[in-house]
């Protein structure tokens, strides 16, 4: 088997009295769609956080293509690899489609510190700015301020930032929340198409993107794993269907 | 249906690109023609006058890249012209007026303070920024006010005005009025490309939402650094113009009312648009001036004007001007 | 809105400049250009030597050496800078021949170099610091009031002839305070019991009225101008600290402060060149039309300013109206051909006056009003030590 | 420096404390509760003490210029926030800077203006002259206790309202999470305005102790404002507690830096030298505190949760 992406090892986090995420171990494969699921407040966000760098960890191990970054700073994260979508959409909102994308992509490259020169006016921005808006299915849109896309289309966008990083992981937070019946199916297509060209790891309460997408299912409740498999095992898991899922889950095959 | 779409919601950004290619052509075509119109009308004072509103229009330059750019509202930006301008003071003092040396010493000195500053202050955000610079630049008023070698609180005269390789260029009114106008418009520059490179693309992304653009991979504390220190410098060389303009150095002018009113002057120009910057300047200045005359009592008048500016438009001068265009457009097409 | 603009700056330059075109009308016009403190705290100095000027130039029938006269008024607002700007509009857009003030020693550093520089004549009704009195004395500056370190050497002559063996003197952090503790200890020879620096503009002195009560001394120094003083006096009146030890002082009570200061100044000393009972008919008769035309006691400023319109008449009338030769003029000027409010002028080769120096103390007049009164007179016809290094004729 | 010298400074200190104190708490909560920058406080402050002046002189007794002066600037208060400040919660801080700007400019003219630019006074109540010995040779003014102790009490007013009536825990709640306090189903509009009102009584009141104590005149607010916005950044903004305890900091520093600074360097350097940097030393000394604190915890010592 090869080398995991991500392996997390014993990862807690503890705000005050309240521990939010414990002891939890687990790892993604190289290619590989992760999601985890779990109730409200059993610590996904807080989980993606700690992955993410936003919070530091008080125990355990972040291993991240075989190195340590369990200490690093976000930047630091995000420039080896490792990408994020927020669960409350987060965009450049002053900012065009295609600049958003284009400022991921001046990320990835790694020289910012030039003064001169209108990087608006960059083809070496621009072109793959604009080829991942394609991706997503928003290169018409390429010149409207972020601020006025609708919530699916911001999502699109924040996957095509993620996107032109050439990631080794993205870490998606919610992609489907808030968005209507007909984007989550885009969503979904717009996922499907990317899996495999890195791995990633999906925090999801739509069981239908879930089931349709994932590979490798944790569940998370109270900040603990309780059970992680196969989307076939994890449905027929007798512990999950009663602690979580219940009767009301429809699968859709 | 996006065929539509598209035009309409570009409509906005053609005007505005439109007005601010336009409007600093007409500003600065103005300022170059305006020795012409003095010298016709035999009103030589006010090339003075224009070069001290020429001056805190480079000042203001710098706050509105701090603040309308980076989101980083600076409260003493004063002291950095302060600094630029005892530069040119305290080398005079020692019989050193060649801009040759005065100039990198004064980019120098509020480069570096601002280098180490900021350091601390971009540790802290939003009022508590506000705060902090502020008290940095108190302390450099202080500092300034106890140095007894060189005038304390009253100041020093500069008896002489720079000179570049020996030469007495800045003694001439009219000269030394279109060295500030070419001071001003390279700032100008130099800050529109600044704002348009990669670089500024961040400083902008920044403002926008820091946390997205720390979660890109940007260390946003280093480029805020950065942009921090060419603001400094940017007002240190306002200072050295200063000096120059009043043949005087003092510790009034890191006062902490000074920095405020360069905020005042970036948003009653516009902020954000860097020609709103020059243009708040301009109309700051020569407001305080015509007001002057005409009453003892004239912050009576101009207090009022300013919470009117704020209440009823946004955005400053230029926000009013947008807002006319749109509303005449807006006429023009149903009518 | 791009129209807008150079329309903007168009009305910008006619509103600018029409004032110079419309008084082209009246050549024959005297211009002087009066710079004063107008705003913030110090206005009320500012005032006074405004109303000085002007009540003397209307007791001269608006006329000065047979010329009429127009005097602009301008604010220096405590700030070096703006007062360049104000004084350069004077010279280069009024064409005034003289520019009167200002109050303060720092504005007078800024605005020397400008007014003198660009053909003017500056006369300083107040402010009148050492190095134009000395190494950097220039014929264009005359200073109605006196050197600023004779004030304070009142004082401590004073204080030293009356026996008095130990003071604790205080000034704000500032080179004129500097200037101050430094005059008052060329003469007192007694031990300083400590020399304390506030920052400009403190308002509370608590912390050294507990150390002046701590220290005992004989005699209390201070120099704290306009509101620091009013602050102090009552602080100090307040700590019961006014019935035991006496205060010396210099611009800290005087008829600008009084009305604030009242009872609570009562008893205390200064040095002063003039007070408003000073006994000469010319004095009184001042005294008199300033208290009618502005309803409150003249203090130095305003008498410094009224002296600097006489000053400026009898050069006028000596050269009958002509500013244009500009040597005579200074000549004229020099002559100091004018009967002072303060009696006994003239002029040393820095253009500083030779003048009586007089210890006053602040009393309460029958009518309920305030002002200092002369005790004795401690310096006759006392010129200042730097016009060694003044090399003028 | 014997102790009852520095007792008399800690006093002095807790003196300007708590007038500080006067002014930052309703700054702190104006600023907490709305995220409005009141840059006038300051001359609510100002106005407070020309008012008392001004009903002093008509009516001859401080308490009654005491009362009216609270009353009208708690009108004043009202008038300006109907007047000018609705119209601009949740709009950008800048906004609130250059209105409030405004505002400065032109009460500190009016002022002039109707009172004249000379200073005024006022006298402190006949019965509250004089001074206490606090030890043989050591007097410290009556009114300055008066002082002190109004101010204390004020505080510990402040501290019940706010902690233990409904009113106060909406202020509190206010302070940490806006949205909630709307979603409560509380007129957040009244609550504004009341908070407003009382903020600018409150720094009328200090307008108004202080003003036997200083002198009258245009302006003497603006540096006050400077070292309030001082005192509720390192006590961290919408923290009434924090205030408290900075605006003590900042008069204890301030006072005894003024009073000592040049002793203390005085065992470093030589005399002269002490004299000359001691009194710029004492001046920034707040604002190296500042910065000191702000470097450490940037949110101040005691940040209201929730921002």
């Amino acid at each position: 088997m090869a080398e995991p992406v991500l392996a997390l090892e014993g990862l807690r986090k503890q705000f005050g009295g309240l521990v939010v995420t414990d002891q939890v171990t687990l790892s993604v494969a190289p290619g590989e769609l992760h999601a985890v699921i779990g109730p409200n407040g059993a610590g996904k966000t807080t989980l993606i956080n700690q992955i993410s760098g936003v919070l530091p960890s008080d125990s355990g191990r972040i291993l991240f293509a075989g190195h340590d970054i369990t200490r690093l700073p976000p930047h630091e994260r995000a420039r080896r690899g490792l990408a994020r979508t927020f669960q409350i959409t987060s965009v450049l909102p002053a900012f065009s489609a295609l600049e958003n994308v284009a400022v991921a992509v001046q990320a990835h490259a790694g020289s910012s510190y030039r003064f001169v020169g209108d990087a608006a006016a960059e083809p070496a921005l621009n072109g793959p700015a604009l080829a991942a808006l394609e991706e997503v299915g928003l290169a018409e849109r390429a010149d409207v301020p972020a601020g006025h896309l609708s919530h699916g289309e911001k999502r699109a966008l924040e996957l095509a930032m993620a996107l032109v990083t050439e990631p080794k992981l993205l870490l998606l937070d919610e992609p489907m929340a808030g968005t209507g019946r007909e984007e989550t199916a885009r969503l979904i297509a717009v996922l499907r198409r990317l899996k495999g060209r890195f791995a990633m790891m999906l925090v999801e309460h739509d069981m239908t993107a879930v089931f349709a997408l994932a590979d490798h299912i944790s569940v998370l409740i109270y900040g603990r794993i309780l059970l992680s498999g196969k989307p076939d095992e994890v449905r027929e898991d007798p512990q999950v269907v009663a602690a979580y899922l219940g009767d009301e889950i429809e699968f859709e095959r | 249906m996006t065929q539509a779409v598209g035009p309409v919601e570009a409509a906005p950004r053609t005007r505005r690109s439109r007005a601010a290619v336009a409007l600093p052509l007409v500003l600065f075509a103005a300022l170059a023609l305006l020795p012409l119109v003095t010298a016709a009308l035999s009103a030589g004072y006010m090339l003075d006058l224009f070069v001290r509103v020429m001056i805190f229009a480079i000042a203001a330059l710098s706050v509105d890249l701090l603040i309308g750019y980076a989101a980083l509202v600076t409260f003493g930006q004063a002291a950095f012209v302060g600094l630029g301008a005892y530069a040119v003071g305290m080398l005079g003092a020692h019989e050193i007026t060649d801009l040759t040396i005065a100039l990198p010493v004064a980019l120098l000195a509020s480069g570096l303070f601002a280098l180490v500053t900021g350091l601390v202050c971009l540790r802290t955000k939003g009022v508590y920024f506000i705060m902090i610079t502020l008290a940095f630049g108190q302390m450099a008023f202080f500092t300034a006010s106890s140095l007894a070698p060189y005038g304390g609180d009253d100041g020093l005269t500069v008896h002489e005005r720079s000179t570049l390789f020996g030469v007495a260029v800045l003694d001439r009114p009219v000269v030394f009025y279109y060295v500030v106008l070419a001071a001003l418009l390279a700032v100008y520059l130099t800050c529109r490309t600044l704002i348009a490179s990669r670089f500024g693309r961040v400083l902008r992304g920044a403002k926008d939402n820091a946390l997205r653009m720390t979660t890109l991979g940007f260390q946003v504390y280093r480029f805020q650094l950065v942009a921090y220190v060419i603001a400094g410098m940017i007002a240190g060389l306002a200072g050295v113009l200063l000096a120059n303009a009043t043949e005087f150095v003092s510790p009034a002018y890191m006062s902490w009312q000074r920095s405020g009113e360069l905020i005042i002057m970036v948003l009653l120009g516009g902020l954000g648009t860097l020609h709103g910057a020059v243009l708040g300047a301009i109309a700051f200045l020569l407001l305080e001036e015509w007001l002057a005359t005409l009453t003892e009592h004239w912050k009576m008048i101009f207090g009022p004007l300013l919470v009117l500016v704020v209440v009823f438009v946004r955005g400053g001068l230029i926000g009013i001007g947008t807002a006319l265009a749109g509303a005449v457009s807006r006429r023009l097409r149903r009518g | 809105m791009t129209r807008t603009i150079p329309l903007l700056a168009a009305v910008a330059a006619v509103a600018l400049v029409a004032p110079a075109q419309a008084q082209d009308k009246a050549q024959e016009k005297l211009k002087i250009g009066v710079i004063a403190t107008l705003s913030g705290p110090p206005a009320v100095l500012g005032q006074q030597i405004r109303n000085g000027f002007q009540l003397a130039v209307r007791d001269l029938g608006g006329k000065l050496g047979g010329r009429e006269v127009e005097v602009l008024v301008q604010d220096d607002e405590l700030k070096p800078d703006i007062a360049v700007g104000k004084v350069k509009a004077f010279v280069e857009r009024d064409k005034v021949d003289f520019v009167v003030g200002p109050v303060f020693s720092n504005i007078l550093q800024a605005i020397v170099k400008p007014a003198t520089d660009g053909g003017a004549i500056l006369i300083s009704p107040n402010a009148g610091t050492s190095n134009y009195a000395g190494r950097d004395c220039n014929p264009n500056l005359f200073v109605t009031s006196y050197q600023n370190d004779q004030m304070h050497e009142i004082s401590g002559k004073h204080a030293q002839d009356s026996g008095k063996k130990t003071a604790f003197i205080m000034a704000p952090n500032y080179q004129a305070g500097k200037d101050s503790l430094a005059g008052f200890k060329r003469w007192f020879k007694g031990e300083i019991l400590d020399e304390v620096y506030v920052p400009l503009n403190q308002l509370d002195y608590s912390a050294e009225l507990s150390k002046i009560a701590a220290a005992k001394p004989e005699v209390v120094f201070v120099f704290l101008p306009g509101g620091m003083g009013v602050n102090f006096v009552k602080q100090y009146r307040q700590a019961g600290l006014a019935d035991t030890i006496p205060v010396f002082s210099t611009f800290t009570v005087d008829e600008s402060t009084l009305p604030a200061q009242q009872d609570a100044a009562l008893g205390f000393f200064a040095g002063s060149n003039w007070a408003p009972n000073l006994d000469n008919p010319q004095n009184k008769a001042f005294v008199a039309a300033y208290e009618a035309a502005f309803g409150a006691v003249p203090a130095t400023y305003a008498f410094q300013a009224y002296d600097t319109a006489l000053l400026i008449d009898s050069a006028l009338k000596a050269t009958k109206g002509d500013t244009k030769d500009r040597d005579a003029l200074r000549a004229a000027l020099k002559k100091a051909d004018f009967v002072s409010l303060r009696g006994d002028f003239r002029y040393n080769t820095n253009n500083y006056p030779v003048q009586d120096f007089y210890l006053t103390k602040v009393a309460k007049r029958p009518d309920g009003k305030y002002q200092t009164e002369i005790v004795e007179k401690v310096f006759d016809d006392y010129a200042d030590p730097y016009v060694k290094s003044c090399k003028m004729k | 420096m014997s102790t009852t010298l520095l007792v008399v400074q800690v006093l002095n200190g807790l003196q300007l404390g708590v007038l500080l104190f006067l002014i930052a708490a309703g700054l702190t909560l104006v600023f907490g509760v709305m995220d409005f920058i009141n840059l006038a406080h300051g001359v609510q402050y100002m106005l407070g003490a020309y008012l008392a002046v001004a009903f002093y002189g008509l009516t001859d007794s401080f308490v009654l210029a005491l009362v009216l002066a609270l009353a009208a600037a708690l009108a004043f208060g009202l008038l300006l926030e109907a007047a000018v400040f609705r119209h601009l919660y949740g709009r950008d801080h800048l906004d609130h800077v250059i209105a409030t700007f405004g505002i400065i400019l032109f009460l500190n003219a009016a002022v002039k203006y109707v009172w004249g630019a000379a200073p005024l006074s006022l006298p402190v109540p006949e019965a509250l002259t004089g001074s206490v010995a606090l030890a043989p040779g050591i007097l410290y003014p009556v009114w300055r206790l008066v002082i002190i102790g109004s101010g204390l009490a004020v505080a510990a007013l402040l501290w019940v309202l706010v902690s233990r009536t409904r009113m106060g825990m909406l202020v509190r709640a206010g302070a940490t999470n806006p949205e909630m306090v709307s979603a409560l189903g509380v007129d957040i509009r009244r609550l504004f305005t009341l908070v407003f009102g009382f903020g600018a009584m409150l720094a009328g009141f200090a307008g108004i102790m202080i003003a036997p104590i200083l002198s009258v005149e245009p302006g003497m607010g603006d540096t006050i404002l400077i070292l309030a916005f001082v005192v509720i950044v390192i006590g961290g903004i919408g923290s009434i507690r924090g205030a408290f305890v900075a605006a003590l900091l900042i008069g204890l520093v301030d006072t005894l830096g003024r009073s000592f600074a040049v002793d203390v360097l005085r065992l470093f350097m030589s005399s002269s030298t002490a004299r000359t940097v001691g009194p710029a030393l004492a001046s920034m000394l707040i604002y190296l505190l500042m910065a000191v604190v702000l470097y450490v915890r940037p949110t101040g010592l005691f940040p209201a949760k929730g921002r």
